[in-house]
This record gives structure tokens, C-alpha cells and sequence, in this order.
């Protein structure tokens, strides 16, 4: 065990878990990472390419080495990282991407063919013999793709969705984040402060410099203590805020721990955000700087002085800067042999407790699947090897600015740092601290932004006694990497090597993302956080330009992976959208009806009856019953508006293509209604109840954007017009009662004083009127299916009762209930149109209906109705057809060719929109769009399939199958 | 030097000293006889094209950035030539035949993968949409299957089949489509172009034409002017812009669309996959990072970047269809700038101005189309003529009432 | 009296209570709604009837408590909610004429009130109003879910209103994400 | 993104529903001599500016209101809010 004393860790708490099948120990506040460390465990996992082995290289959430499958079976998930997944009780993980054991990998045979596997060499190969590509190059680079593994089964747990409202998020509660929540929140002002991390305090918990007279971790505890009293401050541990979108929305995930849901994406609408992310250290890059227990020396430094844990007893340091000599003291103060701290910097401080190589570079380092020792080219040029089973690297910080790139700001540069601080940050959004670029300091930093936000949303805000800092300001000499014959890795989870981008030079793939592009630099599970800037810095020396003039790298949400499943919430499987019941729904489910999705709405399609064992006999069944003596169907689906006012009248003349104006009270006449454009866009009834109302459908697909297209006319367009819309096709369920005997049924719904006898109620009437002795309800006399029908409505509520006393009273008729799909029986037998024809390339002309584009008056969709293209005489027309032999069957979807010549494209004559089987006609029928249809009537053509591989003779005929005259509906 | 495997063997063994820049980096001349404006995909294609096909020697791409900047460098990677109208389905084959050669006509591994497309439907009225338009793509001699249930199931076993809230009633399935390794398209244009003498203009941004009683006789840039026979516009997302420049109107909107990948994970997905019940395609690219979108925003914009609402509701469809990748990580979301045209159809054709052609209008279809979209235009630039499989990608189609209108939306570019 | 029974939006006899945790959620169906929108140019016949009615007419984002309370829902929209009776939009078309255009709306509306100490954590995993911030009297359309809403702060509740059809959905959201909390 | 309704305050633009560029409020007169020029402009041709843009949203979700929104579609910042129908009131 390489666990020392002190940190963080709850000791009280010890904790056993598996990785690699094999139990270890840690304790509660352990990651896994630090966990695996305190168990001499460095090897944990292998690099994309060449399957090098590799351990941690930070203890955070830039890692790009340490990545596990987390958990098992249908609960794993596939790369996620060590170093921040927290330890609990039987956490079970598995290394990747290997064959064989983690430790004997056979995939490693790549590292071996490294030259020939250099950046892009898959651009310039694999393209002979052609078919080779994909029957045998593919397959092999598929096998070798990805890192982790999906169950491939459903994920199993629960997540959900969440809004929340503030003043000023604050992203990170280090020191900065902290001070600045402290501030913001004894002002009063509303502030979600978050952090990823589980134990919040940033670097104050992996630090050993003092705050006033207690340590770091001592002070975050007493300042969480007081947010936490504080009912205005809302501190969210485990809470990535990983993306920064317009108008200060930002999005955050929540970990949950324990609870009946696995995660929380929350959406946080903010007033003003603080960036208070701090800084992430980068590596120098060195021959075969890759080895397992070579890490960044803050990660060191964390994993000592927060976990207590370290990776090995001799330790050596390699730094371009002072915090090198930070990590060894820190490392020797808990029993750490440090073996030399090795600083490129002639100017190196100065020591006495262990051998400092100043102006010296780590050049080469050695051991199989672990570090065992470095090689050291002294100042001197002498080379020499020191034993170390850890090494600690230091080559300057990167602020962590990468929400200020969400919205595509880039970032400056600057020299001090040599690094990337922000330029612009989204508007509403403050950097503090080390995100910006400020390393010292960074408490009263936190603290001015948070006053500097308060004022400007006009909250009263005073400053807080501050803790002095121990701390020095940076001391850095630019180093990147150290130049020499072996691989040095950049990015080291897609293995991108110095090599790599020289060659990216060479070949004139210059600019960043070409550089990106080309190798693959950056584009690893840890988007580049390592890495970006190194690669960056071996291009300028390439280009002999500087590091800024070569260019920025900016980044995109999300700032650390997130899982698909939180994106989604509760939104899924059979919860993916809600469903829409009709009020006869209970009733028909009771009868077992079977029901389908039309949008929302869960409808009825057939009523199967015992005995019948294909839909086709319930749906027949449900037809001819309904054109002998009567049939009821539930049509509340239908969208229903009730247009009021006293231009109503006017307005609806301009909105549909035909006339409503002189429309008389108590009747109902059929509208169709264009696009601007002159296609058709929906069609329906609308009845005239008063003067100043109407009631106007649409189908039940349109009805959202019908009503959306009439608001835009009514406020838009003719605002002067006095009309107001309401839907109500939730208020009332609608009920069609079609058949010679609809009439007589409905004579014993409706309340005796109201005489709907066809004189006193005839073809297109409607009414308001009373069922059942005084219930109100309204009546229409129309007709979708072509026989005698009528449509009737009742309060919503007492729609399934309606349902039930018709069923009921029906009964001496032989009355059923049909569904869906005899409806659509009855309306193509009957020739209306319907979805499969309103397709939004269809005009009034083509389906018939030319004449009802009324000229003599303004109406959406007139004027461009009459383009050429739109009139041409071989234009599509609406036909029916049936099959020349009786027992032949065809589809919806078939295409028309005359009935000889070749089948191809040039003979296309059109399309079957529509079909059924007539249980009336003993035949299938169709409709469909062809050219010049309306003068085809009466020619034979092939209805063509070709991806069903079928070809029937069809006859042209009328759309109208039944009744073209009308008779039936009128009786 | 030449891409084959014996050269990058014997590279590999001598440290890869000889590789030469895929592309040079010319200064531009006074004039060339044909100016490509947009060095993305369409317009390396063109230019390509241009040398290649029609044997031109004076050919320039100018390209503000870097080349293959735009949305050539930013999309789901996904090639097919499953479309319905007469006036666009010979043109997508047209592209995919050019696909299906194209890595060795211009010696790039691309990476042209034709694992298959499978569009999923879920009610009657879908079916027989694919059906019509199944049907269509045969009748153009393009494959096409029309698969039931139970053949989406043998294909695709761990889709949601058993608790959809839309379950699955079939779908349309195209072998041949797939996905290409998009940036090498790019690359390997510009690459191809190059070697036939092909000015690849990088950093050089057009910020006018010159026009002369009704003639195009060159373009202002801020490398200078650059005269030109015959100016050539292929900006797709910034088509507006660019032709604002020379005083035209288009219809055309730019608006964002958003792309995801997660992170890598080994192979799962065959080929592509689209829901039919909401916003959701997806696909697994080599690297094994599943590589999905949905819809636009909805909204202009040229931001390249785009909002949570789209994101959550592309994941809910994903986690609808597919429960299994819901433990998978998103990695990157990024937004292109889309030309969403007035009828969901490319424009290729000349302007009212003479010398001046214009090539945009892709909405979010542009990248599948970018072989015969260069092959298209160059023949157009080079002949005046339209080529056989784009005569009705012309700009009055919308003044005469012919468009082309897959979806059959109409006018309103955020619903195609 | 009709000798039709009627169903709640959930498809019962009686309207369901629900106790989960803390929260309380309950179906409510003993109110009637209409639509009230001011015609072009009428605000002052408008006004007078509202007033003669004892209605107060509330601005945008509130809602007015009253025998009779007034929820705003558009420019010159208000939606009224009263005690149940067989045709509240018919009672209003008589005090108000043609000074408003009017609909009834009873049946197109399910009512769930959630009560008890977490409902607002509770709205906050259900929609992105801003229900922390809100108060008493104030009012606003919100989504849960995909599914449209009226919020309705009240002293010890919030109302959420949703299309009829949707009930059983949002039923179900509320239900299992209160579940969620415990 | 969020839209500041005029009457409501903030919304997120999720509520909304796009339509497009604002001038689609200003519909030719069908009786115009060259009527169908003017149509065809109208509906299909656009300014498509990089830059501050009017546009029509529908606050489904919400009031109903057509809303003119002045946004920069390069930065997505909203300097404007106003209701369609108060704005063509005023025009006319």
C-alpha cells in the first residue's frame, strides 16, 4: 500500500472494490484513480492506437489515459475516467481496448508497426483492389475502433430533467468560485454556485499553502458551511455546467448518488455566470513520455495531499517552472524519496533536501508497464539515468476558459502564461481567477467580480474579509517539448505524436484544424485539454511562427462527455412524447379495440369481434354496416376552431380559397385552404352558427399549424379585421353517425323538441341543439363517408357516455363503432381526399377542385396558384383506379405506366396515393395522381411496384366509387 | 508522390522524409479563365472537375479560411441517393456512382463506405411514402428495398421493438448508401486538383465582383483582383452574402444545424439509421464515435453553433429508438451554417449576369452531392450548358411554379 | 339534468387524489372555464360588463382570485373559471354581448393541483417556468414534458392546466417524478 | 435562447415557433398589375442578412402573440421585441 498519511479520505468509511476483476480497498473520498494508485495499481488502461500501456496522467476531468468501463453488465459504462469517478461500495471496473490481459495486450503489435501507422497513412492506402475496402480493410479498422464497449441492451436507469432560474451562476467552487458565492450570496442575490468535483474547494483540497491561519480545505469547509445556511445559495457538488448557450442559458449535469435517478440535466437560466473554472497544468512532451506513472505534478500533488495516496517512492520532477519544486516538497513532506527534480531553467531555485538539475530536460524514460527510471540530459549535455517509478511533470497552466469558447469566442494569448487567457466571454458571463488567467490573487479576484456583478444588477453587495495567501507569482520558461529521435506523445490518448506533427507540416496541413483533422490531435474523449496546445507549439516551430500567429484552438460543448440518456430525460421509450386520448377511448379499449398512433392521439383502427381472425373481416364488417344501416366513429381528433367576431365572415374568405361570406346561419359548406404558394394546404368543414360564428376544422394532423397559419393571418396580415380564434377541439367529443339509418339513431339521442328530419335539417345543416335530455350539444350534418351522416358533439366529459347510449340505442339497428381504417374504406369508396393526397404538392387543380379557387376575391395562395407550372394541362390529376382483373391487388406507392412500353422513370405517369380493398365494390381500389388524369378515365395502365416486385393492370376510372351523385348523403 | 501502400511502406522505413504537401500554396495570378469562389467540397470539386473532365488548365478556388472549412469539414458524413422527384434523383446517383469511384480517380482513401441507409417508418402513410419513393429510385435503376418489420428487426435487432411509443412498421433501405470520411473528400479534391494545375487559393476572401454592363469580369479579394473568365460561386451557407456582392436576392436562408458525436466505442451500429418518428439519424464512423443529428434550429443564423433544444430533442429521439446508446457520451456538438432553399433543392445555374454562375441552395444535403454537384457545375461553367442530371436546378423554377419539392413543405426553408 | 354521466379527464367516475411523499396531487373537475377575448375597439362596453360581473380583469402573467377568477391568456384574453355549471360561456355572452367574443372551454381543460412542501422542487424536474420565483396571483403557460400548460400560482398550490387529452400523460410526468423525490 | 416578450417577460425561445424573415407581413396587393411578380418576391426571395434581422416567432407555447423579433444572426444577441399586430397598426 502506498498510502501515506493525511488528505482528504474518510478512513472511518474503508471501501472495497474490483477492477479487473481483482478486490481492493480504498476509502470514501477516493477516486477510482487514487484508489488504484494507493494500491501500487498504475497500469490502468491502454491508448487508442497503439495500445501502449497507460496510467493516469491527471486527477481530474481532463484525463485522456485512464479511462474504464464503469460498472457491469446492462449498467457499464464505456469510458469513463478514474481519475473522477468516486469510489463506493462494490464499484466494479474494467480496463479497455485490449486483447488479451491489460498487462499482455496483443493489440500492442501496432506499437511495433508504429512507423507504418503514421498521421493520415490510411489517406494514402487501402484503395486497391477496390472491393477490398470494404470486404477486408474496413472490417480490420472497424474491429480496432472505439475504446470502450455498449452493453448493446436498453439502459436500465432513470433520468430527468430539471430548470432552474438565478442572479449568477458560478462554474467552480475553488478559491475564485468561492469568494465570489460568498459575496454574491450574503448580498442576497439568487446563486447557483457548481462544481464537478465531489468534495468541493478546487485546488484548495489538493494544496498544502496556507489561508490565513488554516489550511485550504479547512476554509472552503467553513465558507460551503455558510452558503449552505444561506436559503438564496444553491450549491450543487457533482454538477458540470458543460455548456454555455445564448441569453446566459447554460446547461449542467447532475450526478446523482443514491437516488432513483442515475443523473439530472439541468437547464439554468442566469442573469449573469462567473467562469470560475481554474487552470489545468500541461506536459512537456518527451521521448516515450507515456509511460504509466508519469503524470502532471499537480496531479502528484493532488493525489498526495488530497488522497493521500502516492504512486510510487522515488519520485523525480520535471519542470519549466516553480511549481515543480511545489510537488517536491510536498511529495518529501509525506515520506516521498524525491530521486531530482530536473528544471529546464538554468535559473532553477535552489534545494538542499534533494538533488535540483537545473537547465537539464528529461530527454527518454524507461519500463515496460511502468516507469522504472527517466533519462536526464544535464545542462551540461551529460546524460544520465535516474530511477523513478513517478514522475511529475510541470510546463505551465492552461485556464480552463473553454465555456468562453461556446459561444465562439477565441481566446488571446499571452506571454507570461504561455498560454491561451480569454478574450471574449459570452455576454452576462465574468472570468475570475485562474480561468483568467490569474494565478495569484485569485480569492479577492473571485470576490471583485462578484461585486462588479452585483452592481450591475442593482443589488447592494459589500466585500468579505479575505484570508491572506501564501503564494508566489509564475516563474515560467516556455517549454513544450524536448527535442529528440523518439516518439514524444502530444495527445496521448489518440496517440498523436511529435512526429505526427511535424509530418501534418511536411505534407501542408498547416492551418490548426487541418492539423487536427489530419491527426487526429485533440479529438480524443478529452477534446485536447492536454494537449491542444502543444501540438499548437510544435507547429509554430514548424512554421517559425508564433504559438498565437499559428493559431487558437477553441472549444465546443459539451465541457466534459456527457451521456446521451441525460439529454433525453424522461423523453423516452414509451414516454418519448405523450400521448392524446379520445373520449371514447375507455369504451373502445374495453372492446378491445385495436388503436393507432396518429400523431399524438392514440385512435381506434378496427373493432375486431370474436370470430374474426384478420383485421380485413373487422374493417369489412365495420364498412358494409355502415352503408347498410349505420356506423359511429369517434372524429374528435379533427381540429376545431372557433373563429368569432364581427369580419369573421371576411377573414375566413381570405384564409380559404372559396367563399364564406354569404355562408347562411345554420349551415356548413367545405373549405379548402392553400399555402401562399398555391398548393393545398388543408382542407375541412366550417359551419356557420351565428352571424359573428363559425366553427371551422381541419384535419386532425393540420390542426396545430392550421391554427398557427390563421393566427398569423389574423394578427399579421389583417390586424384591422375584428376576429378572434379559439381551438375547442378539446372541448367537445365529436362523434360521425353515417348510414341510411344515422338519421333514425340520432332521433333517439337527440331531445325531442329538435326536428332533424331531412326537411327541417338537410345535406350541410347545423345546429346547436340538446341530447339526452338537455345536454347541449351541436349538430352537423356532413359527410365524409358519402351515406347519410351526421357529426355530433357533447361536453368532453361526457363523451364516453355519449359513446356508450349509442352503442345502446343502436343496437336495434345492427349500429357498430368503426375505427380508422374503415374510415378511410369510406372516404376513398367515396373519393375525398385526405393526407396521402394533401401532400403539399398537390394543388386544388390537381385534386379536382380547380373551380373553388374563387378569382374575384383576395385569398391566400390565389394569386401564385395560377404559375404555369401550377396549370399546366398534363399536369397531375386526381383518378381512381381498379385493378382490370377483380381479384388483382396493388399499392399505395405503385407508379403508373401506360400499359406497354419500358418501365422506368421517362414513363412515369404517376402515383397510387391511396387504396383499399372495397368490401361494397368486392375489389381493391385506389386512388392516385397522374398526368392529364381527368381525360384518362377509362385507359388501362400498370401499376408498378418494383421494390415489392409487383405489376397489376389497373383501369382508370372516376375518384368517386360510390354514389358520384350524391344521392346517399342527401336521403 | 503517388498514395499506395508500397510508398507508404517504403516511407515508413526511411521516416516518412519524402512526403511532399498534398496541396501548394500559390500566389494568385492576374486572371485565370475560371474562378471557383468557396474552396469546400463543391467548389474543389469543381475546380477538379474542371481539369479533370473538361481538360481546363486556367483554374483557380479561392477560399477565404482554409479549404474545407465549411460544412465539407463539419457534417454527419453520410452519402446516398434516396430521393423521390424526377428533378433530384438522377442527379444523387449520378453522385453516388461518382462516389463509388472516387478514391481511386483521385488517389485518396476517402473511405467511401456503403454500409447501407436505412429510413424507418412508423405508421401506414409513411410506408407507403417509402414505398412511392422506393419505387422511384428503382424506376431511376437506383437500389431500393422496401423491408417489413420483421427485416428491420434482422438488421437492426436492438432498435426499441418492444415499448415504442411510435413502434417500427418497416422501412426503406438503400445498400449502397453510407458515410465517406468527410475532410478527406476535401483533401483529396484539392490534392487531385492541385496536381492538375489547379490554383488552390487559402486566406483569400472575394469582397466583390466586377461587374461590367452586365458582365462578371472578375473579382475584388483581399489578395487583390483577380480576373476571370468565367467566375464560378459555390459558398453554400454564405451564398447570400457572397451574391449580395453582385447585387442578387436569392431563395435562400441560412440556418444552423446541428451535428453530434460521442465518444469512440466499438463498433454497433452496421450502416446509417434514421427514425421516422422524430429528429434522429446516426451512424458509427471508423473511429467508433457514433456520429448523429437531427433537425435544424429552426431559426437564421450564421453562428455555427446552435441551441439545447435541438440537442435534447435529437437525444430523446436517440434514446427512443435506440435505449442502448444511452450510456454513450457525447463528446462534440457543432452547428454548420445551412443555404436552406425555398423548395428543400440545390440551385445550380447561371446568373442574370453574364460570366457569373451560382451553385447553392443545398440545405443539409450538400455533402452527399458534392461529387456530381462539382462535376455538374464545372460542366456548366465549361459548356454553358446544364448537365443532363441538373436541368431543373434553375433559379425561375420558383417564378414558374415548378419546384422541387421532396418534403412538399413550400416556401418556408426551415421545414425542409 | 342529462341522464348522461360524466368522466374526469382521467377517465373515472370521481377525480383522483394521489399522496406521494409530501406532495399532494389531486385531479380537479368541479370548475368551469371560458374564453373571454375583447373584440376590436369594444375595451370600454368590455370593461364595464367585466366590472358589472364583479370580474377583475388581471394583466399579463397573473391571474385575479374572485367567486369567478380570471386567468390572462392572450392580449385581451382571459380565461374564466368559475363554479361548475352546464354553460358558463353562454352566462358570460349575456353580460358581455358583442363586446366580447367568447368560448366555452369547461371540457377542454384537465386541472391537477399539487400541494405540500416540495412541489416546488417538484416543478423544477417538471418545467422550465420559473416556479421558485413565483407568487401567489401570478400565472403563466409553461411545457412539461411536450405537453402545453397553464401554471397557476396559488397560496398553498400550484394548478397545472393542460389540454384533456394530454391528462393522462401529465399525470403520469407528475406522478413519477414526485416518486422520483422519495 | 431566450426572447423578452413584451408582455410576458423572458421566454425561452422554445415556447416559440419560427416563421422567418418579418417583411412576410407586408403581403402584395392581389390586384397589383404585376400581382404575381410581386407574390413571387414576397414568398420566395430574402435579404438573409448577417446581421440584425426582423423575424416573425409564434409563441405557441404562450400567448398566442406573433412577435417581431429583431436578432443578430451572427451573435444571436436580441436589440427588439415588439407584437406583430401593434407593429402593423402602427404601419397602417
Amino acid at each position: 500500500m502506498s498510502r501515506v498519511l493525511g488528505g482528504l479520505i474518510d478512513r472511518n468509511k474503508p471501501i472495497q472494490f474490483q477492477f479487473n476483476g481483482k478486490t481492493y480497498g480504498g476509502f470514501a473520498g477516493d477516486t477510482l484513480a487514487s484508489a488504484l494508485l494507493a494500491n501500487d495499481v498504475r497500469l490502468m488502461g491502454r491508448s487508442f492506437k497503439y495500445h501502449r500501456p497507460r496510467g493516469p496522467l491527471t486527477a481530474g476531468s481532463e484525463e485522456p489515459n485512464a479511462l474504464v468501463t464503469l460498472g457491469t453488465g446492462v449498467y457499464a459504462e464505456p469510458n469513463a475516467r478514474a481519475t473522477v469517478a468516486e469510489l463506493y461500495e462494490g464499484l466494479s471496473a474494467r480496463s479497455q481496448n485490449h486483447i488479451g490481459s491489460l498487462s499482455f495486450d496483443l493489440m500492442a503489435i501496432n506499437d511495433v508497426l508504429s512507423p507504418f501507422f503514421a498521421a493520415g497513412f490510411y489517406y494514402k492506402t487501402f484503395m486497391w483492389p477496390k472491393a477490398f475496402w470494404e470486404k477486408l480493410y474496413e472490417p480490420v479498422i472497424r474491429h480496432a475502433a472505439g475504446l470502450g464497449k455498449l452493453s448493446g441492451l436498453p439502459d436500465p436507469d432513470a433520468y430527468e430533467k430539471g430548470y432552474l432560474h438565478c442572479d449568477l451562476l458560478i462554474i467552480g467552487a475553488g478559491p475564485a468560485g468561492l469568494a465570489a458565492a460568498l459575496t454574491a450570496g450574503r448580498a442576497g442575490a439568487d446563486v447557483i454556485l457548481a462544481d464537478e468535483d465531489f468534495e468541493l474547494g478546487g485546488r484548495l483540497n489538493s494544496e498544502t499553502y496556507a489561508l490565513g491561519d488554516q489550511s485550504g480545505s479547512a476554509w472552503a469547509i467553513g465558507v460551503l458551511a455558510e452558503l449552505a445556511s444561506l436559503p438564496n445559495v444553491r450549491v450543487m457538488a457533482r454538477t458540470t455546467i458543460y455548456g454555455a448557450f445564448d441569453h446566459g442559458i447554460f446547461g449542467a449535469l447532475e450526478q446523482n448518488i443514491g437516488g432513483k435517478v442515475r443523473q439530472t440535466l439541468w437547464r439554468i437560466y442566469t442573469k449573469r455566470s462567473l467562469l470560475c473554472a481554474g487552470a489545468t497544468e500541461r506536459p512537456i512532451a518527451f521521448a516515450n513520455n507515456d509511460r504509466p506513472g508519469i503524470m502532471l505534478g499537480s496531479a502528484l500533488r493532488s493525489y498526495a495531499n488530497r488522497w493521500a495516496a502516492l504512486p510510487a517512492r522515488d519520485i523525480a520532477i520535471f519542470t519549466n517552472n516553480d511549481e515543480g519544486h511545489r510537488t517536491a516538497r510536498d511529495l518529501r513532506a509525506l515520506g516521498a524519496n524525491i530521486t531530482a527534480v530536473i528544471d529546464s531553467r538554468l535559473d532553477a531555485p535552489k534545494s538542499t533536501d534533494y538533488p535540483i538539475h537545473a537547465g537539464a530536460v528529461v530527454t527518454d524514460s524507461a519500463g515496460r508497464l511502468g516507469l522504472r527510471s527517466v533519462t536526464v540530459q544535464l545542462a551540461t549535455g551529460e546524460t544520465r539515468q535516474i530511477a523513478a517509478g513517478a514522475l511529475g511533470v510541470s510546463g505551465g497552466w492552461n485556464p480552463n476558459l473553454h465555456l468562453t469558447c461556446h459561444q465562439r469566442g477565441r481566446p488571446i494569448w499571452n506571454a507570461d502564461l504561455a498560454s491561451f487567457v480569454p478574450n471574449t466571454a459570452p455576454v452576462g458571463m465574468l472570468v475570475a481567477g485562474a480561468a483568467n488567467g490569474q494565478m495569484t490573487a485569485v480569492l479577492a479576484d473571485g470576490m471583485d467580480k462578484a461585486l462588479q456583478i452585483m452592481t450591475d444588477l442593482g443589488i447592494v453587495a459589500k466585500a468579505i474579509s479575505l484570508p491572506v495567501a501564501e503564494e508566489t507569482p509564475v516563474r515560467l520558461t516556455p517549454l513544450f517539448h524536448v527535442p529528440g529521435k523518439g516518439r514524444a506523445w502530444l495527445d496521448q490518448q489518440n496517440d498523436v505524436t511529435v512526429k505526427d506533427v511535424k509530418l501534418a507540416h511536411q505534407e501542408g496541413y498547416i492551418s490548426v484544424e487541418h492539423l487536427k483533422r489530419y491527426t487526429t490531435l485533440g479529438m480524443a474523449t478529452d477534446q485536447g485539454k492536454t494537449s491542444n496546445i502543444g501540438g499548437l507549439a510544435v507547429m509554430a516551430e514548424m512554421t517559425g511562427k508564433s504559438i498565437p500567429d499559428t493559431g487558437t484552438t477553441i472549444f465546443r460543448p459539451p465541457y466534459t462527455p456527457v451521456s446521451i440518456a441525460a439529454f433525453a430525460g424522461r423523453s423516452a421509450g414509451r414516454d418519448f412524447r405523450p400521448t392524446r386520448l379520445t373520449p371514447s377511448h375507455h369504451w373502445a379499449a374495453e372492446q378491445g379495440a385495436v388503436f393507432v398512433e396518429v400523431g399524438m392521439w392514440l385512435r381506434a383502427q378496427w373493432f375486431p369481434r370474436a370470430g374474426e381472425t384478420t383485421w380485413r373481416q373487422s374493417v369489412d364488417r365495420e364498412v358494409l354496416a355502415t352503408r347498410k344501416s349505420v356506423g359511429i366513429c369517434d372524429v374528435t381528433t379533427l381540429g376545431k376552431i372557433d373563429v368569432q367576431g364581427r369580419d369573421a365572415a371576411r377573414f375566413l374568405d381570405r384564409v380559404y380559397a372559396n367563399g364564406f361570406a354569404k355562408l347562411a346561419v345554420g349551415k356548413v359548406r367545405y373549405g379548402l385552404m392553400l399555402r401562399e404558394d398555391g398548393m393545398v394546404m388543408d382542407d375541412g368543414t366550417t359551419a356557420r352558427l351565428a352571424e359573428d360564428h363559425f366553427i371551422t376544422t381541419t384535419t386532425t394532423a393540420n390542426a396545430v399549424s392550421v391554427f398557427r397559419h390563421m393566427e398569423f393571418c389574423r394578427q399579421c396580415l389583417w390586424p384591422d379585421l375584428d376576429v378572434q380564434l379559439m381551438s375547442i377541439t378539446e372541448s367537445w367529443a365529436q362523434y360521425s353517425v353515417a348510414g341510411p339509418n344515422a338519421r333514425a339513431l340520432l332521433q333517439r339521442i337527440v331531445d325531442a323538441e329538435h326536428d332533424i328530419s331531412n326537411n327541417a335539417f338537410p345535406y350541410m345543416a347545423c345546429g346547436q341543439i340538446t341530447v339526452c335530455g338537455g345536454l347541449r350539444a351541436r349538430l352537423f350534418r356532413i359527410s365524409f363517408s358519402g351515406e347519410l351522416a351526421f357529426e355530433i358533439a357533447v361536453p368532453t366529459r361526457y363523451g364516453d357516455a355519449l359513446m356508450r347510449r349509442m352503442v345502446e340505442v343502436g343496437a336495434e339497428f345492427d349500429a357498430v363503432v368503426y375505427g380508422t381504417e374503415a374510415l378511410g374504406v369510406m372516404r376513398i369508396e367515396k373519393g375525398h381526399v385526405a393526407g396521402n393526397e394533401l401532400n403539399g404538392t398537390t394543388t386544388a387543380l390537381t385534386l379536382g377542385m380547380g373551380a373553388m379557387v374563387s378569382k374575384s376575391k383576395d385569398s391566400i395562395g390565389a394569386v401564385l396558384s395560377t404559375r404555369e407550372g401550377m396549370t399546366a394541362p398534363d399536369g397531375l390529376a386526381l383518378v381512381g383506379f381498379r385493378p382490370v382483373n377483380p381479384s388483382d391487388s396493388f399499392a399505395a406507392g405503385s407508379h403508373l405506366m401506360a400499359k406497354h412500353g419500358a418501365v422506368n422513370a421517362a414513363n412515369d405517369q404517376g402515383y397510387v396515393t391511396s387504396l383499399c380493398y372495397s368490401p361494397h365494390l368486392g375489389h381493391v381500389i385506389g386512388l392516385g395522381l397522374i398526368k392529364n388524369g381527368a381525360a384518362r378515365h377509362g385507359e388501362v395502365m400498370r401499376a408498378v411496384n418494383p421494390v415489392q416486385n409487383t405489376e397489376t393492370l389497373v383501369e382508370v376510372v372516376s375518384p368517386h366509387f360510390i354514389d358520384p351523385k350524391g344521392e346517399r348523403l342527401r336521403a | 508522390m503517388r498514395y499506395n501502400a508500397l510508398n507508404v511502406i517504403k516511407q515508413a522505413l526511411t521516416g516518412h522524409k519524402d512526403w511532399t504537401p498534398a496541396w501548394r500554396d500559390p500566389a494568385p495570378k492576374p486572371h485565370y479563365d475560371f474562378v471557383v469562389v468557396g474552396g469546400g467540397g463543391h467548389g474543389l470539386a469543381t475546380a477538379y472537375y474542371l481539369a479533370r473532365i473538361f481538360n481546363k488548365s486556367s483554374v483557380a478556388v479561392l477560399e477565404k479560411g482554409w479549404i474545407g472549412g465549411g460544412n465539407v469539414g463539419r457534417n454527419t458524413t453520410i452519402i446516398r441517393s434516396n430521393y423521390l422527384l424526377d428533378g433530384n434523383e438522377p442527379f444523387y446517383e449520378f453522385s453516388m456512382k461518382l462516389w463509388e469511384g472516387l478514391e481511386q480517380d483521385f488517389n485518396f482513401n476517402a473511405m467511401v463506405s456503403q454500409r447501407g441507409v436505412l429510413n424507418l417508418c412508423h405508421t401506414d402513410a409513411q410506408r407507403d411514402a417509402y414505398r412511392r419513393r422506393g419505387n422511384a429510385m428503382r424506376l431511376n435503376g437506383v437500389d431500393g428495398e422496401l423491408l417489413d418489420t420483421a427485416g428491420v428487426r434482422k438488421m437492426a435487432p436492438f432498435l426499441n421493438f418492444d415499448s415504442a411509443r411510435f413502434p417500427i412498421k418497416g422501412g426503406l433501405f438503400q445498400k449502397r448508401g453510407g458515410t465517406v470520411r468527410h475532410d478527406a473528400v476535401a483533401w483529396g479534391y484539392a490534392r487531385g486538383a492541385d496536381s492538375r494545375g489547379v490554383d488552390i487559393i487559402q486566406n483569400c476572401e472575394v469582397t466583390g465582383f466586377r461587374i461590367e454592363r452586365g458582365k462578371c469580369l472578375g473579382v475584388e479579394t483581399t489578395r487583390g483582383y483577380i480576373g476571370a473568365g468565367k467566375v464560378g460561386v459555390a459558398v453554400a451557407g454564405s451564398s447570400g452574402q457572397v451574391m449580395a456582392k453582385a447585387g442578387m436576392r436569392l431563395p435562400i436562408e441560412s440556418h444552423v444545424l446541428q451535428a453530434f458525436v460521442s465518444e469512440g466505442l466499438k463498433p454497433i451500429i452496421p450502416g446509417v439509421i434514421t427514425y421516422g418518428a422524430g429528429h434522429f439519424y446516426v451512424s458509427q464512423s471508423d473511429k467508433g464515435g457514433l456520429v448523429f443529428g437531427g433537425d435544424i434550429d429552426g431559426y437564421n443564423s450564421y453562428a455555427q453553433r446552435g441551441n439545447l433544444p435541438v440537442l435534447e430533442d435529437v437525444c430523446e429521439g436517440g434514446m427512443s429508438l435506440m435505449p442502448m446508446i444511452g450510456r454513450a457520451k457525447l463528446l462534440r456538438m457543432w452547428g454548420g451554417i445551412m443555404d436552406m432553399s425555398m423548395d428543400g433543392s440545390p440551385i445550380i445555374d447561371k446568373t442574370g449576369i453574364d460570366g457569373l454562375f451560382f451553385n447553392g441552395g443545398w440545405c443539409y444535403g450538400g455533402f452527399k452531392a458534392t461529387p456530381a454537384s462539382g462535376w455538374v457545375f464545372a460542366h456548366l461553367l465549361a459548356t454553358d450548358q446544364p448537365h443532363e442530371t441538373a436541368t431543373a436546378y434553375r433559379f425561375d423554377r420558383f417564378r414558374h411554379g415548378r419546384m422541387i419539392d421532396e418534403k412538399g413543405m413550400g416556401a418556408q426553408p426551415n421545414l425542409h | 339534468m342529462p341522464s348522461l354521466s360524466a368522466l374526469t379527464p382521467l377517465g373515472a367516475a370521481h377525480p383522483k387524489t394521489n399522496q406521494i411523499g409530501t406532495i399532494t396531487l389531486t385531479e380537479v373537475t368541479d370548475r368551469a372555464l371560458a374564453s373571454l377575448t375583447c373584440r376590436n375597439a369594444s375595451m370600454p362596453a368590455f370593461s364595464a360588463a367585466a366590472s358589472s360581473m364583479g370580474l377583475t380583469l388581471p394583466q399579463a402573467g397573473h391571474w385575479a382570485n374572485g367567486k369567478q377568477s380570471a386567468i390572462w391568456t392572450g392580449v385581451d384574453q382571459w380565461l374564466i373559471d368559475a363554479p361548475y355549471g352546464p354553460d358558463l360561456g353562454q352566462d358570460l355572452k349575456s353580460v358581455f354581448g358583442d363586446s366580447a367574443s367568447i368560448t366555452e372551454q369547461t371540457d377542454a381543460w384537465a386541472r391537477f393541483d399539487v400541494s405540500g412542501a416540495a412541489r416546488v422542487d417538484l416543478l423544477e424536474r417538471l418545467c422550465p417556468a420559473p416556479s421558485r420565483r413565483m407568487t401567489p396571483g401570478m400565472a403563466t403557460r409553461s411545457t412539461i414534458e411536450h405537453i402545453g400548460c397553464l401554471l397557476i400560482c396559488d397560496a398553498d398550490r400550484f394548478r397545472l392546466m393542460c389540454a384533456r387529452s394530454y391528462a393522462g400523460s401529465l399525470h403520469h410526468a407528475i406522478f413519477t417524478v414526485a416518486h422520483s423525490l422519495w | 435562447m431566450i426572447i423578452n416578450h413584451p408582455l410576458l417577460g423572458p421566454r425561452d425561445a422554445a415556447e416559440f415557433v419560427y416563421l422567418g424573415d418579418a417583411n412576410l407581413m407586408a403581403r402584395p396587393d392581389w390586384q397589383a398589375e404585376n400581382a404575381a411578380d410581386l407574390f413571387y418576391e414576397y414568398l420566395y426571395l430574402r435579404d438573409n442578412p448577417a446581421g440584425l434581422h426582423r423575424e416573425l416567432w409564434y409563441h405557441e407555447q404562450g400567448d398566442r402573440s406573433w412577435l417581431v423579433v429583431t436578432r443578430n444572426t451572427v451573435t444571436h444577441e436580441i436589440t427588439d421585441v415588439t407584437l406583430a399586430r401593434a407593429q402593423r397598426q402602427v404601419q397602417s
